[in-house]
């Protein structure tokens, strides 16, 4: 029997954000059919751990691999070995360089994302004041250009808010701690936190939480609605954004499963991606999906009981 | 006679390859000691950690007081009241002096914690009733290697035991500390305990042993009253032939000056150290233990590095770095401490004998074994080693026939001066006249030797001339011609000559 | 067994059969484990023998393998080198800055290899030269080196490596043959004759059985240890070059966590942990383990870190084999 | 001893107070006495590990284990605690320092029965505990939501002014300084770690000494297990990843020699204290995180190198003109 073998290769295992997006692919899978998918990655979110798998799947000569990738570079050379044994490669969520994918999914346009993150704490500060963002690892492809977004548009669009300072917490909560901790400490102004990233806006919220200084700092950044819900119940935080994990997955397989099916990656191509709708490919052959969703008192309850 | 203290009988201890005790017997008597004579390798030490719970027995029986007793460990050992000093200090340097006397036994308080000021006061008390000089309250790593010994003995006496046994306990003691070591054997006797003594010096064998026990390659061959029995009697039950240990003469063919050291002086071991060596020359080193001849020593072989002074050997200055720069050079030392610094434990003998001459069987640094085994082969076999093939592991030999290992390894080498620092200690009768008998050969052969020693009758049999040094300074050098052991021991122990005349 | 010690004038080189003992040696272990591994593979994953899954299974371990083989002559010797990850980041981080400058490819594979010689002269440095242990030293220099890399690049990364550079990593020598593993065969042949075969390798052993009478013996222990962690330090450098190579670009994160498998690998290949024994068979044995194991368990689609329990589970039951094997035949005796 | 060891502490202490005093310059904020608690409150956890790897390192073994016994005792108690958040919190601290000693025994046991070198088992068990994380969590993380208040509180709850996970760090070093001090075990450590054959010789069995040191390296972990998990409110697989190697850095700077035989509970507490200050000074005086890597690593080397000269022998002197200067 012919079926068709999609990987969705994850920075690590064990994310929440990556257990809903493969949820989504599974209902993918079962809604075009004749599809087996493989939900793998590395434990930890490294290059080279994630080549390995990588590697194994070249070896049983998978049809397509779908990857966010740990680091944009390191896995080109990889993936274009995988291209050359006749696998499709698509990046979502975190892409890779054009040389190592045909299509990237980018889960929401960045400068909506670098817009997004400022306007959620510029929202709760009619006055502005200092924030600061609380990234995660210093090399994470999608942060870096979010943050970079987020800078472009402060002076135009908000420009009572001052951004202090940008720090890394590794998507590790000890780290990201700390950095939160030293956020507080020296900057005694400091009015907002803001983290793209869900293992750093959890540690963030948790600082504020500890420190008693819910109404004085706002939390804000991507989170899953499922891990953040109680620190937008306690007040650490007023609202946060992320897009749809599970609408990511879902759509990540259904563009790896049209590329397998014959159809082209080149610059205005357009691809259905079922119930989503679909989306056209821009002149790097990336594509955006919706625009990042809001969470704050009103709705998070009821999407944390979904991802 | 009065009852038995300790009664073994038929003991057996073998270890892979090698058998160390077979149905061995030995009776221990209240108030008496009991010297164990054998040559080394004969199993004396082993006994003794069968003993006292570190080895098991494969066979026997062992009875303390007529009732059979097992000693499955060293605790077990100290309740039956047996304790021993070891052959080896076995103590703690970063501990204290009243902690290592009492770990193990410390005493508690209503808590069952340690009782800290308790033990230490006791400690003190014990090292004060033997006249130890020590303060109980300092870490033990402080003391020089006799005092450490005392402490080894005053652990044994804080036990409250009837059977005290003592591997060797002379061995690195000064003249003083054995006198006081002696007075401290006769107190025991005098408390009715049974002493068990092991020593290779025949001298205090038959100044403070009652009875002896001989053991020849791990049997027991003969024992008896050491009044009732002549020396040479019981050499001879020891080593299975007569030996009658008489130093080699030589015909002293004395050449020139081969080794000058001029005004050597370290920061605060040694200071201004001068002497010569002449071609086929002994020249003996004299002292007290710790009296710094080992750190000279060191120094000449580029171990310890001097603050200034001159090394120069045939004519030309040298500055050893390191041992490698000496044994490059031509010279080479035997060192005192055999375990750690002579021979490499878990490394075959060959490899022990060629490490040194290694750029000599190797070709362009490639390894050449058949070299090897010749080189080993004939180094050893001179030296009559008692092994049972070259691949034999140096860790399953006697402490002489180490010693041994580590002579073929220098000899190896042909070097142009040979230090020798303490060779026959510890090393039984008939290897001491094989290795005296070997020291002669190698200055008839044009070597030089320098022989630290602190046994008088090897420098005075030996050396053709005498350095004797105290507390870091040469204090003369003398011509070995009618010299008189007095003269050598005043000058070793700073004793004025008015007094001793 | 009866009274060997006292008997003869004679000594024979060896009493017992080399041939026997080689076949009871760790190195057969280890290669029946390698076998038993790769057959339950071929059984448990129809993609496994297939030339080009065998090829690419290598370069799961070749890197790795590389500094292993460098790192079990310093284990002999009795000390260890934790930094080599980070030699590797800053080794990989300087081959960017060169690239930045307009570095050739023979100038950056220069950098990389000088850039590691010189952070294992420095742990050398510390360890000979003032004496300190080893493992503290390295944990230290962890820290110091991968920090280096990270200031140099920060949040930014190094790239557009030339490809006669990236051939290095990803270049096949002829067939499926990478140049990796050509170079790792190499390397471990190099390696062998060095520890087994010449008067270095000898002292190598005698310093990790008893550094002080090595010493006492004439072997200049501070300069062989420093030359070990320099070549320590030349094979992380090489290995940086092939990853750096492989991956087409340079982060200050690479390579982390590498420095405990290269360790698993010798201690795994029969190194003793506590110096003065082992061998390069062995070694290189590990790695083919390592690498079977691994690559098996990806095939089936395992994640990492249950396949990070096998190894482990490995390592204990490997070294815990003979052990009980010798404990059961003395009960018997 | 005392003398040369209080000394070495007492450089620690002033290194220590040398940074905060360098921070407080530019940032006076950092020195008030509440900042400093909360450095102690911290660095409590990174303390109570490093006084379980001294033992361990006293007696000339060593525990790579440490950190993964954590992330799997944590696991094991949230996902407990998830499951059945009815559970009081006292019987799971209990359960996790039961489980944390079990998984410590089973490396003892290693290196007791078996006389497998200590860094290896722990190299071994490093990976499997860690890996065992993985199988019973599924990889999925135990987060905020899942977790019950009591289990998040107990630890942030105050008692005389100090929070209650300080009072865990102080009560785990009296506990560890009266063994290492006042009983016959303790000194066991500090006795195989000096001299193992002299220990046999005493009668102390080197094996089973080894093996509590291993027991209570686990135990301790166990317990952090816990408060990490209740303190940073998640527990995943990768929780305290590649702090094995940060607990002997503790230990190392606070004067534990690596020989074994060596080091105090004072200098195991400060060493951890001082990595402490300065994790948390780094990012308060605003250096760029991507020097902190490099300053904490040059942190170790210069401790290693100050201590490394404070431990040398100086040997013993002959020179009665030495001796007296
Ligand atoms: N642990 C061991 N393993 C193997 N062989 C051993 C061991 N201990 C001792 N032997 C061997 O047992 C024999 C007896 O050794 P032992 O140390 O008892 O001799 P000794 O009479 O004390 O000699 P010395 O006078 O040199 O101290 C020797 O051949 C020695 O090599
Ligand atoms: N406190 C000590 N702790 C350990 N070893 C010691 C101590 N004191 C001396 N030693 C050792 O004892 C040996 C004797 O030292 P030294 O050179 O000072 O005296 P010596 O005159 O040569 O005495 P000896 O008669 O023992 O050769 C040295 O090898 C030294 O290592
Ligand atoms: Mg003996
Ligand atoms: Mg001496």
């Amino acid at each position: 029997f012919a079926q068709t073998r999609i990987a969705l290769v994850v920075k690590s295992l064990g994310n929440g954000f990556f257990d809903a997006a493969a949820k989504g692919a599974e209902e993918a899978a079962k809604e075009i059919g004749d599809i087996e998918l493989i939900y793998t990655g590395p434990t930890t979110a490294t290059a080279e751990a994630q080549i390995e798998v990588v590697n194994s799947l070249i070896a049983q000569q998978v049809d397509a691999i779908a990857i966010s990738a740990n680091d944009p570079d390191a896995l080109v050379p990889v993936l274009q070995r995988a291209q050359q044994r006749g696998i499709k490669v698509i990046s979502w969520d975190s892409g890779v360089a054009p040389e190592g994918r045909s299509i990237h999914l980018n889960p929401s346009d960045i400068g909506l994302i670098g817009e997004t993150i400022i306007k959620l704490a510029a929202d709760y500060l009619p006055e502005g004041g200092d924030v600061a963002i609380l990234s995660a690892a210093s090399t994470a492809t999608n942060q870096n250009a979010w943050i970079e977004a987020a800078k472009a548009v402060i002076p135009e669009k908000f420009p009572n808010i001052n951004l202090v300072a940008t720090v890394y917490g590794d998507d590790d909560s000890v780290k990201s701690t700390e950095e939160a901790r030293g956020l507080i400490a020296a900057y005694p102004d400091l009015k907002a936190i803001i983290a793209p990233t869900t293992v750093g806006v959890v540690a963030a919220a948790q600082v504020v939480t500890d420190q008693n200084l819910i109404g004085k700092v706002n939390v804000t950044g991507l989170a899953l609605p499922s891990e953040f819900k109680q620190f937008i119940d306690n007040g650490a935080s007023q609202a946060v954004a992320l897009w749809n994990p599970i609408d990511l997955g879902y759509s990540a397989v259904y563009l790896a499963k049209a590329l397998v099916d014959g159809q082209e990656a080149a610059p205005g191509a357009t691809f259905s991606i079922g119930k989503v709708g679909e989306v056209t490919l821009d002149d790097t052959n990336s594509a955006a999906m919706a625009a990042p969703f809001q969470f704050d008192k009103s709705n998070i309850e009821e999407f944390s009981k979904i991802y | 006679m009065t009852d038995l203290i300790l009664t073994l009988s038929g003991i057996s201890k073998s270890f892979p390859g090698v058998r160390a005790l077979h149905n061995v017997s030995l009776e221990l008597y209240p108030g008496q000691v009991t010297a164990l004579i054998g040559e080394n390798g004969a199993g004396k030490s082993t006994l003794v950690k069968t003993l006292t719970g570190i080895y098991q027995p494969d066979e026997g029986e062992i009875r303390v007081k007529g009732e059979v007793v097992t000693l499955p460990t060293a605790i077990s050992a100290s309740d039956a009241g047996i304790t021993a000093i070891h052959q080896e200090t076995v103590l703690f340097d970063e501990l204290s002096v009243a902690e290592n006397i009492y770990l193990g036994h410390a005493p508690r308080n209503r808590l069952g914690m340690i009782d800290w000021k308790t033990m230490r006061n006791e400690a003190q008390k014990t090292l004060d009733a033997m006249a130890a000089g020590i303060d109980a309250g300092i870490p033990l790593k402080e003391l020089g290697i006799a005092k450490k010994h005392l402490v080894a003995v005053a652990r044994a006496l804080s036990v409250d035991a009837q059977v005290v046994i003592m591997d060797e306990p002379t061995a690195a003691l000064s003249q003083k500390e054995i006198e006081e070591l002696y007075v401290l054997v006769e107190l025991l006797k005098q408390d009715g305990k049974a002493i068990l003594f092991i020593s290779h010096k025949f001298d205090e064998i038959f100044r403070i042993c009652d009875r002896f026990t001989v053991f020849r390659d791990g049997e027991m061959v003969g024992k008896g009253f050491i009044k009732d029995t002549p020396e040479n009697e019981i050499v001879k039950l020891m080593v299975g032939r007569s030996v009658d240990h008489i130093f080699p003469q030589r015909e002293a063919v004395i050449g020139g000056t081969v080794l000058e050291v001029k005004g050597l002086s370290h920061p605060t071991e040694f200071e201004d150290i001068s002497f010569e060596v002449r071609k086929g020359e002994i020249l003996g080193f004299y002292g007290l233990v710790g009296a710094g001849r080992s750190e000279v020593m060191q120094a000449v072989f580029g171990m310890t590095q001097i603050a200034s002074g001159a090394i120069v050997l045939d004519g030309k200055a040298i500055a050893p770095k390191s041992p490698a720069d000496a044994v490059e050079a031509g010279i080479v030392y035997v060192p005192e401490e055999r375990g750690k610094q002579g021979v490499i434990t878990g490394e075959p003998i060959y490899r022990n004998v060629s490490l040194p001459s290694l750029d000599k069987t190797s070709r362009g640094g490639f390894l050449r074994m058949a070299e090897e085994f010749a080189l080993a082969r004939t180094y050893t076999e001179r030296l009559d080693l008692r092994a049972s093939s070259l691949s034999q592991n140096v860790s399953t030999l006697s402490g002489g026939n180490q010693q041994k290992v580590v002579i073929a390894k220098w000899l190896a080498t042909l070097p142009k001066v040979i230090i020798l620092d303490e060779p026959t200690k510890g090393i039984d009768i008939g290897s001491k006249a094989a290795v005296h008998e070997f020291m002669g050969e190698l200055v008839s052969q044009g070597l030089s030797v320098i022989m630290v020693s602190s046994e008088l009758p090897e420098i005075l049999g030996m050396s053709d001339r005498v350095v004797v040094m105290r507390e870091g300074h040469i204090i003369e050098t003398l011509e070995n011609k009618n010299l008189q052991p007095e003269t050598l021991v005043r000058l070793a122990a700073g004793i004025a000559k008015e007094k001793a005349a | 067994m009866t009274d060997t010690t006292a008997t003869g004038r004679h000594l024979p080189d060896r009493l017992d059969n080399p041939v026997k003992s080689a076949v009871l040696s760790w190195e057969s272990l280890l290669v029946l484990v390698a076998l038993a591994i790769f057959i339950a593979n071929s059984f448990a994953s129809p993609y496994f023998l297939n030339e080009w899954s065998l090829s690419d299974m290598t370069f799961n371990f070749t890197e790795k393998a590389l500094i292993a083989l460098a790192m079990a002559l310093v284990i002999i010797t009795g000390e260890i080198d934790l930094s080599v990850a980070s030699i590797i980041a800053l080794a990989s981080t300087m081959m960017g800055l060169a690239l930045q400058v307009g570095a050739d490819t023979p100038m950056l594979v220069a950098v990389g290899i000088g850039v590691g010689i010189l952070c294992g002269a420095f742990n050398g440095f510390l360890i000979t030269g003032l004496k300190l242990p080893s493992i503290v030293v390295t944990i230290g220099t962890m820290s110091l080196f991968r920090g280096v890399a990270y200031i140099v690049l920060g949040d930014q990364s190094f790239k557009g490596y030339p490809a006669s550079f990236s051939w290095f990593g990803q270049g096949y020598v002829f067939w499926v043959i990478s140049f990796e593993l050509v170079l790792f065969l190499v390397c471990a042949l190099i390696f062998y004759v060095v520890l087994h075969h010449t008067n270095f390798g000898r002292r190598v052993f005698a310093i990790g059985n008893n550094a002080t009478a090595a010493r006492f013996s004439g072997v200049r222990v501070d300069r062989i240890k420093f030359v070990l962690f320099c070549l320590t330090g030349l094979m992380s450098g090489l290995a940086a070059v092939l990853l750096t190579a492989r991956l087409g670009s340079t982060r200050p994160s690479i390579a982390e966590g590498f420095e405990l498998e290269a360790v698993t690998m010798v201690v795994l290949g029969g190194v003793s942990i506590l110096g003065g024994s082992g061998t390069i068979i062995g070694v290189v044995l590990a790695a083919l383990i390592m690498g079977l194991v691994t690559f098996g368990l990806g095939l089936l689609n395992v994640p990492g870190i249950v396949m990070s329990i096998f190894i482990g589970s490995l390592l204990i039951v490997v070294i815990a084999l003979p052990i009980l094997f010798r404990m059961w035949r003395q009960r018997k005796a | 001893m005392n003398r040369l060891l209080k000394t070495r502490e007492l450089w620690l202490a002033l290194g220590i107070l040398a940074v905060i005093v360098l921070v407080t310059l530019r940032f006076p904020r950092f020195s008030q006495p509440g900042n400093l608690l909360t450095i102690f409150n911290d660095t409590s956890i990174l303390m109570m590990l490093a006084l379980g790897q001294m033992a361990v390192i006293l007696t000339r073994s060593i525990d790579l284990s440490m950190a993964s016994n954590l992330a799997l005792t944590g696991m094991i108690v949230a996902m407990t605690n998830a499951a059945f958040p009815g559970v009081p919190i006292p019987l799971l601290i209990a359960g996790c320092v039961v489980v944390g000693a079990a998984l410590g025994a089973f490396n003892g046991i290693l290196v007791w029965k078996l006389d497998i070198p200590p860094i290896v088992v722990t190299l071994g068990t490093l990976t499997i505990f860690r890996g065992l994380v993985f199988v019973i969590s599924g990889g999925a993380w135990v987060n905020a939501a899942q977790m019950s208040p009591d289990f998040i509180q107990l630890q942030r709850g105050a008692f005389l002014g100090l929070p209650i996970l300080s009072w865990f760090a102080i009560v785990v070093a009296l506990l560890v300084y009266l063994l290492m001090t006042r009983t016959a075990a303790g000194r066991a450590f500090y006795a195989i770690g000096v001299n193992p054959t002299a220990a046999v010789y005493t009668g102390i069995n080197v094996g089973r000494t080894k093996f509590l040191a291993f027991v209570l390296a686990g135990a301790i972990a166990g317990l952090c297990g816990y408060l990490w998990i209740s303190r940073y409110v998640i527990a995943s697989v990768e929780v305290a990843g590649g702090y094995e190697l940060t607990i002997v850095a503790a230990c190392v700077i606070g004067g534990v020699s690596i020989a074994g035989g060596i080091g105090t509970v004072a200098g195991a507490l400060l060493g951890a204290l001082f990595l402490g200050v300065v994790n948390n000074a780094l990012p308060v005086i605003g250096v760029s995180p991507f020097w902190q890597m490099a300053i904490s690593g040059t942190a170790i080397l210069v401790a290693v190198v100050l201590n490394g000269r404070s431990e040398r022998t100086k040997g013993r002197i002959i020179l009665k003109k030495a001796e007296a200067a």
